[in-house]
């Protein structure tokens, strides 16, 4: 349990994770749920444990879409995007923990791409 | 003005307490041994509602330094709406002698339910030693009932 | 001079451990008017009250102050004890040295200095104490239940029988209530209808018993034993003492696409119509929504055809005045608009219905004559979701915060009997936790698992998905298996959360009974008064007081009549005597009193007084009615004058404590 | 208009509409001037006045006479808010009271004549934004904002909220911007100096009751003050603690009652500014529970026989303003 | 009627048909667009992170640029900006913190308290012009037409602070293809995520998730979609062999308007 680290997470992303009843309605509700190791769900529970390591190594936060369907419909108001959100931050903020570097964008891009992507990317990938 | 042994200061302190909610708060957290002040007495009135602005005026010339006022939360009124009017009336009562230069800290009102033992003594703790840091009171007192 | 004794309980260690009651007893007795002041092992024991008695017959004491535990513990005891000595019970007051002194403190020296200031302040009360002698009225030997429904009923028969008149006021045109709309009922599978129906009737048939449906209570005045009740017979344009129930203007009525609740809308009616074929009473009703004849003068059929002249376009709502001594709620729950669940495509698709809808889907007087088919196409379902939880247990914002309690057994009941009737069906259902405490009901949601192959899967349905061949694509989580499901169904059904009536909270505020915030009425006490309202004489019946089954809401529908029969069964109710009471002479007749009165217990009359100088002066003075008043004294602090005052914690009897306690 | 008000007396007092009249007469110097009844046309005649110094509120004496019969009273609009919170509690009862709105611009404070030197005053007249003063040494002209009462000078409506008929043109209500500066002015010193500033004013009490007296919302039969049973009873302030307790018990009582007439502090011959403290709940009822205006109407509760599920705690007056 | 016009960076360069025929059909129905002087790009994502001030800088100056134009609402076309831009506003009222720390990083510039709005052209459409006055001033109806409307997360989501229609029901394109003349498509998967930004990282994974959505719509009979987000369009036409055509909400509106050739 690392308590500390889960304070952070709760304060940084302003969601209530101890509101969770364990329905599972955000991985039901999760378009990408599929690419997944760990699922909505899992992420807020991991959060509530302060199961650190394990959730910021896995690959999983940078799947998430931040579509926001799971806040949309979670009975209990836990928004799991925010936690997921705040869990990358405090991945890519740590040195050198860029998951997109601006290196790679012009292999990933081709001429259609809107900037708006770019941009998006670059902000929710990389510090 | 009484002092403990150690010659600090040991304020009075008034507690009116509603028999349905808060006298029976007070008295969990006497089952369950949760320490307060001795110095804080309780007063049992029906309903926070009885309280009237004159008891605690007494209370302060008869030399109290601070007078605690605790009912049901709002909305559990044993008398449904009780409580409504003690917030109004002691809300306004307590701008008065704030504006009369009267330490607004002396006095409070706090919703305290039968099932919060540990939150009476938490307010009674808190509440006396507020006033003790306050001092005697010297703004509302009736000299002549000095001791 | 006023003679008092003082008695200072031990309470075995309790007290005498941390408070020197020796030193408590001699202290006090060196108090002006205490002529005796002892302490006991335990004074709340036959022999401690008899000391007391002793020392009052012995001294001819005028008031007793007993130092002990919680005046909430044992102020009734002691009373009682004072009251056998021949001393008013009222002339008692106690000192808590108990829970308010030596059970949080731990300094003996100040844990006794504290009771003796306690002690003090409870003399200083005593000596201004008067004699109190509580109030009695009469009972108004009738009672109203409020609602028609299983509750309802049940506490009607039960009240009835006996031998007080009840009257039932239902606002539909039938009783019944939502059982009358069950097709079978958990964990015995019985027919709602089989069970439900013969009550109906025995109400109709109980002379005690006076049935007005089609009815609304509309105001209600007085107090336990006294109340006035106002109820509204609407209009239904058919004479009540006439029709027969025959149906002939149900069968001749060309207004043949009304939709019809009674199944929820799934089929229609005519405008004329009786809600069921077992409804009760069993009287027919015009819509004036949709008959032709009061909406434009046009028709006039169902009274060519009535045979007994029953109908009657002209009929309008007549207003009834009753009196009673008890009033019950029992008015019932909706399922909630489940429309908001937008993820779920109840307002997209008519293949995604309410549990309450599937009841009708499956009952023999249902639009579907019992054979479940999709509303959508009339065909047979293969593929069922159930899903569980919808606007239960939610936050505020997203549904109910409570549990309803009934979905989980009702469900595990669909699924059994789909997958008994359909053994080709396939039933899923999604759930939070299953939850089923009650006699049998674990064992009956394990055989819909176990002998009937209902798939249950905990996790929840994220989606409902309409697709274009018709089927409903529903995507879900399985928090076991870790994965998301795609379901594709032909039916899915949703297990509403149920909220208390509408009407309730209306009633409530004429009833002057509390509610929570899920306008649920609040019972006098959870564990111990749970079939009262705070109100005296207003008692609570059925779902109206929390979610229950239909065993719960019977056992607590016959424990309210028993509490109602127990009240309608004294001719007299004693009071609490410590009520307000206002001084005549100071009175301004200002009504500052009576605005902030809960209990509507002030009126004002205009009294003759006789003056100083022997004129005479006509004043509007308040007048307090001891039966209803509860004594909360909100009203003695609005008084500017202070001609209002409490018994019992009268305005001086509080300073002399303030006095005593800041001495 | 004082020949209009004599008129229009007389004339309801001959077709027996009423049995006597309220209005004002003058004592022995021009500027004393107190209510009185009068029950014919020569006491009318005689005696009736109305001009600037007609300060004095009416509405407390239809309480005693119009228990004797139907009465006429003329209100300025301070006068017909009172009598309308009095009408609403009962005090008087409305069909044996006769009501004429009189416009008011606003009354000369005579201390305030006198403080510019204006000396053996005989009488006052309005002359447009000036008064002019009758002398025994003659004529002063002097601007009307420089002798108005304070009261006058933070008017809160020119309208009658009560009436059976108008002399006059009804007024508007006026902003209140001003009437809450003083209370503003002490809500913004610290504790200490608040202290400091009603200890130097109360301390000068005499308890003479003028100001409960003349009070149209200290209208009991029997104040607690008076009363021994009470257990408050005084008959003279013995310390400050009871100069305190009397002025705040009295402003309570009069609290979300208190139409802020301002004669108590006018009646007050220690020139105490006590409806410094009415006007304080006035105030604090506006801020918090929303603005009332104590007779304005008689169907709006009084803030303190009312409330909201959401009103403010208690608490919010340590969270306000300086200690 | 005029108001703040925030095209973002999108609309200048990759979807300029969507900022030209947004304000074309705007002028054309009495809506006056004023671009706010130097505006700078919005972000593109808004970041939910209580700690993030920085990155919400460039949408807060110009929210406030915007309050002086107008009725001091900003107009966007582009669902991303409108998303973040109300999402930012939106933090002023409900976290004190965020209001001082931004004005902090503003001194010198004029103080922002979240007073201006964001308001999308849908719903300039929908309260200001109204679609029973669109409707009449179609003059190329498009009658016989099955269009389907992609709304995705970003106008949506989340409901409770950006209100712009019923998130998991949402009518509003609905109706103003009506407007139009056309028939509306409804289908399952118009409010699921169409991939987003993923298709930089994790290409398969927006492939996957716009040929579900485009599916959908197919299966329901759409003859083709519009939508109000460049990216959304890129994901839906690149990211998918489906062969229905997407389309700014904005061309069919100049369409129907009679702006331009066809």
């Amino acid at each position: 349990m690392n308590n500390d680290w889960k304070d952070r997470i709760v304060r940084m992303s302003g969601a209530a994770v101890q509101k969770c009843m364990r329905c599972g309605k955000c991985s039901a509700t999760c378009p990408n749920y599929g690419e997944m190791e760990y699922h909505p769900h899992q992420f807020v529970y991991m959060v509530e444990r302060g199961d650190t390591e394990r959730l910021m190594a896995s690959p999983s936060i940078f799947e998430c879409l931040t579509c926001f369907a799971c806040v949309e419909r979670c009975p209990r108001g836990v928004e799991p995007a925010k936690v997921i959100e705040a869990v990358r931050l405090e991945v890519i903020r740590q040195k050198g923990a860029n998951h997109l570097k601006p290196d790679d964008l012009p292999a990933a891009a081709d001429e259609d791409l809107p900037g708006q992507a770019l941009v998006t990317a670059l902000r929710k990938f990389a510090k | 003005m009484q002092v403990n042994e150690t010659g600090a200061f040991v304020p009075t302190v008034v507690a009116f307490c509603c028999n349905w909610c808060s006298y029976a708060g007070a008295d969990l957290s006497g089952t369950n041994r949760l320490q307060y002040p001795s110095n804080i007495k309780i007063i049992r009135v029906p309903c926070s509602c009885r309280v009237n602005p004159m008891f605690i005026l007494r209370a302060f010339q008869r030399g109290a330094d601070g007078v605690i006022l605790c009912g049901c939360h709002p909305g559990d009124c044993h008398y449904t709406t009780g409580n409504y009017y003690t917030r109004r009336r002691m809300t306004l009562l307590f701008s008065m002698l704030d504006y009369l230069g009267i330490e607004r800290e002396r006095t409070r009102v706090e919703w305290v339910s039968a099932a919060e033992g540990q939150k009476f003594a938490e307010t009674m703790k808190s509440f006396a030693a507020e006033i003790a840091a306050l001092g005697p009171n010297r703004r509302l007192e009736d000299l002549r009932c000095r001791k | 001079m006023q003679k008092l004794g003082v008695f200072v309980c031990h309470c075995g260690t309790n007290i005498a451990a941390t408070v020197d009651v020796k030193a408590v007893a001699e202290a006090l007795g060196r108090e002006p008017s205490v002529v005796v002041s002892t302490d006991y092992p335990y004074m709340c024991s036959e022999s401690g009250q008899n000391l007391i008695k002793d020392a009052i017959r012995e001294h001819s004491l005028d008031g007793v102050v007993i130092c002990s535990c919680s005046p909430r513990m044992h102020e009734n005891t002691f009373r009682k004890a004072a009251a056998q000595a021949g001393l008013n019970p009222y002339m008692v007051e106690i000192a808590n040295i108990r829970e308010q002194c030596s059970w949080i403190h731990k300094d003996r020296e100040e844990a006794t200095e504290k009771a003796i200031v306690l002690g003090r302040a409870a003399i200083a009360k005593v000596l201004l104490n008067t004699p109190l002698t509580a109030g009695e009225s009469p009972v108004t030997k009738r009672a109203l239940v409020i609602g028609g429904g299983i509750a309802g009923i049940q506490t009607a028969l039960d009240i009835a029988e006996a031998g007080f008149p009840v009257d039932i006021v239902e606002k539909e045109p039938t009783i019944g209530g939502k059982m009358a709309q069950l097709d079978k009922t958990f964990p015995t599978l019985d027919c709602a209808a089989c069970i439900l129906t013969p009550k109906m009737v025995d109400c109709a048939q109980n002379e005690n018993i006076r049935i007005l449906s089609f009815s609304e209570v509309e105001e209600v005045t007085g107090f336990v034993g006294n109340f006035t009740a106002k109820i509204r017979r609407k209009a239904r344009y058919v004479d009540e003492t006439k029709c027969t129930g025959c149906g002939l203007c149900t069968e001749k009525c060309p207004v043949k696409k009304v939709p019809n609740e009674f199944n929820l809308g799934m089929d229609n009616r005519r405008a004329v119509y009786i809600p069921f074929a077992q409804a009760v009473p069993k009287v027919a009703r015009i819509d004036p929504d949709w008959c032709n004849m009061l909406k434009n003068g046009k028709c006039g059929l169902c009274s060519k055809v009535c045979t007994v002249g029953a109908i009657d376009y002209k009929q309008t709502d007549t207003v009834l005045e009753e009196h009673y001594g008890a009033i019950v709620a029992a008015t019932g729950y909706e399922p909630i608009k489940v429309d908001r669940y937008g993820e779920y495509a109840y307002a997209q698709s008519k293949d995604v219905i309410t549990s309450l809808e599937f009841e009708r889907l499956t009952n023999a007087a249902g639009p579907t004559s019992g054979t479940l088919l999709r509303p959508s196409d009339g065909r047979h379902p293969h593929t069922i979701v159930f899903i569980q939880c919808v606007g239960s247990r939610c936050t505020p914002e997203m549904g109910k915060t409570y549990c309803s309690k009934i979905c989980c057994m009702y469900t595990a009941k669909h699924a059994m009997l789909t997958r008994e009737k359909y053994p080709d069906t396939d039933v899923y259902v999604f759930y939070i936790d299953v939850r089923t405490p009650g006699k049998n009901f674990d064992e009956f949601y394990r055989r819909a698992a176990e002998e009937y192959g209902v798939h249950y899967i905990k996790g929840a349905v994220g989606k409902v998905m309409p697709r274009a061949d018709g089927t409903l694509d529903v995507q879900a989580s399985d928090l076991i298996m870790n994965e998301q499901l795609h379901i594709n169904a032909d039916l899915v059904v949703l297990a509403a959360a149920i909220e208390p009536s509408k009407t309730a909270r209306r009633l409530a505020t004429m009833l002057t009974a509390s509610m929570d915030t899920n306008d649920f009425f609040t019972e006098a006490h959870p564990k111990l008064r749970p079939v009262e309202s705070p109100t005296a004489g207003i008692f609570l019946s059925g779902v109206c007081q929390g979610p229950k089954d239909i065993p719960e809401t019977v056992s607590q529908a016959s424990a309210c009549a028993a509490k109602v029969i127990g009240l309608l069964s004294k001719n007299k109710l004693t009071g609490n005597p410590c009520v307000a009471h206002s001084d005549e002479w100071m009175c301004n007749g200002c009504s500052n009193c009576a605005s902030v009165c809960p209990y509507g217990a002030i009126t004002y009359l205009d009294k003759d007084f006789r003056m100083p100088d022997r004129s005479t002066k006509t004043r509007r003075v308040a007048s307090v009615n001891p039966a209803v008043c509860q004594g909360c004294g909100a009203c003695t602090v609005a008084c500017p004058s202070g001609a209002m005052d409490l018994y019992g914690f009268s305005n001086s009897q509080i300073m002399a404590e303030v006095d005593a306690i800041c001495k | 208009m004082q020949e209009m008000m004599k008129k229009r007396a007389m004339e309801l007092l001959a077709d027996g509409t009423v049995t006597r009249v309220i209005g004002w007469r003058r004592g022995e110097f021009s500027y004393d001037i107190s209510p009185a009844v009068f029950e014919d046309a020569a006491q009318i005649e005689r005696d009736f006045v109305w001009d600037a110094f007609c300060g004095a509120n009416v509405s407390k004496y239809l309480i005693r006479e119009s228990a004797k019969g139907r009465v006429l009273a003329f209100l300025k609009p301070c006068d017909a808010f009172s009598m309308n919170q009095l009408l609403a509690e009962h005090r008087v009862k409305r069909e044996n009271v006769y009501l004429i709105g009189i416009p008011c611009a606003g009354k000369a404070d005579i201390d305030r004549i006198k403080a510019r030197g204006i000396d053996g005053v005989t009488g006052i007249e309005e002359d447009g934004e000036a008064f002019v003063v009758h002398t025994i040494y003659g004529d002063e002209r002097v601007g009307r904002a420089d002798v108005l009462a304070e009261r006058c000078l933070v008017c809160k409506s020119k309208r009658h909220p009560v009436y059976d008929e108008l002399l006059g043109e009804e007024g508007e209500d006026l902003p209140d911007d001003a009437r809450f500066a003083g209370v503003e002015k002490l809500e913004a010193m610290t504790a200490e100096e608040r202290f400091a500033f009603w200890r130097g004013e109360l301390s000068k009490c005499i308890r003479c009751n003028a100001c409960r007296n003349v009070c149209p919302a200290c209208t009991c039969e029997n104040c607690v003050f008076d009363n021994p049973d009470s257990g408050i009873s005084q008959k003279a302030a013995a310390d400050p603690f009871e100069e305190n307790m009397y002025h705040i018990i009295r402003a309570f009582h009069v609290a979300g009652r208190c139409t802020d007439c301002g004669e108590c502090s006018r009646v007050c011959p220690e020139h105490i500014p006590l409806h410094l403290l009415n006007r304080k709940f006035i105030k604090d009822i506006d801020e918090l529970y929303g603005t009332y205006r104590a007779g304005e109407d008689d169907e709006t509760k009084n803030p303190l026989t009312s409330f909201t599920e959401g009103d403010a705690e208690p608490a919010v007056v340590r969270k306000r303003g300086r200690a | 009627m005029k108001f703040a016009y925030y095209p973002g960076c999108t609309l200048k360069n990759r979807a300029k048909a969507l900022d030209r025929t947004a304000r074309e059909t705007a002028a054309l129905l009495g809506i006056e667009f004023e671009e706010i002087p130097e505006w700078q790009c919005c972000g593109g994502a808004y970041t939910s992170a209580k700690d993030e001030i920085a990155t919400k800088l460039a949408s807060v100056r110009a929210l406030a640029a915007g309050r002086q134009i107008g009725d001091g609402r900003v107009v966007t076309v582009c669902s991303a900006c409108y998303n973040v831009l109300k999402q930012t506003n939106h933090e002023f009222a409900v976290n004190p913190d965020f209001d001082f720390k931004v004005n902090n990083y503003l001194k010198g510039e004029p103080e922002y308290h979240g007073e201006g709005g964001v308001v999308h052209y849908l719903e300039l459409l929908r309260d200001e012009v109204g679609f029973d006055e669109l409707k009449k001033r179609v003059t190329r109806p498009l009658t016989g037409k099955k269009i389907a409307a992609y709304y995705g997360c970003l106008l949506l989501r989340p409901s409770s602070v950006l209100a712009f229609d019923d998130p998991e029901n949402p009518a509003v394109m609905e109706d103003f293809i009506r407007a139009l003349g056309a028939e509306p498509v409804l289908y399952s998967m118009r409010n699921e995520c169409c991939g987003g930004y993923l298709t930089l990282t994790d290409r398969e994974t927006a492939k996957r998730r716009s040929a579900a959505v485009k599916e959908s719509a197919r299966e329901m009979g759409a003859d083709y979609m519009i939508t109000a987000c460049p990216l959304c369009l890129y994901n839906l036409t690149k990211n998918t062999d489906e062969p229905i055509p997407v389309r700014y909400f904005t061309e069919v509106l100049a369409d129907a308007l009679g702006l331009g050739g066809e």
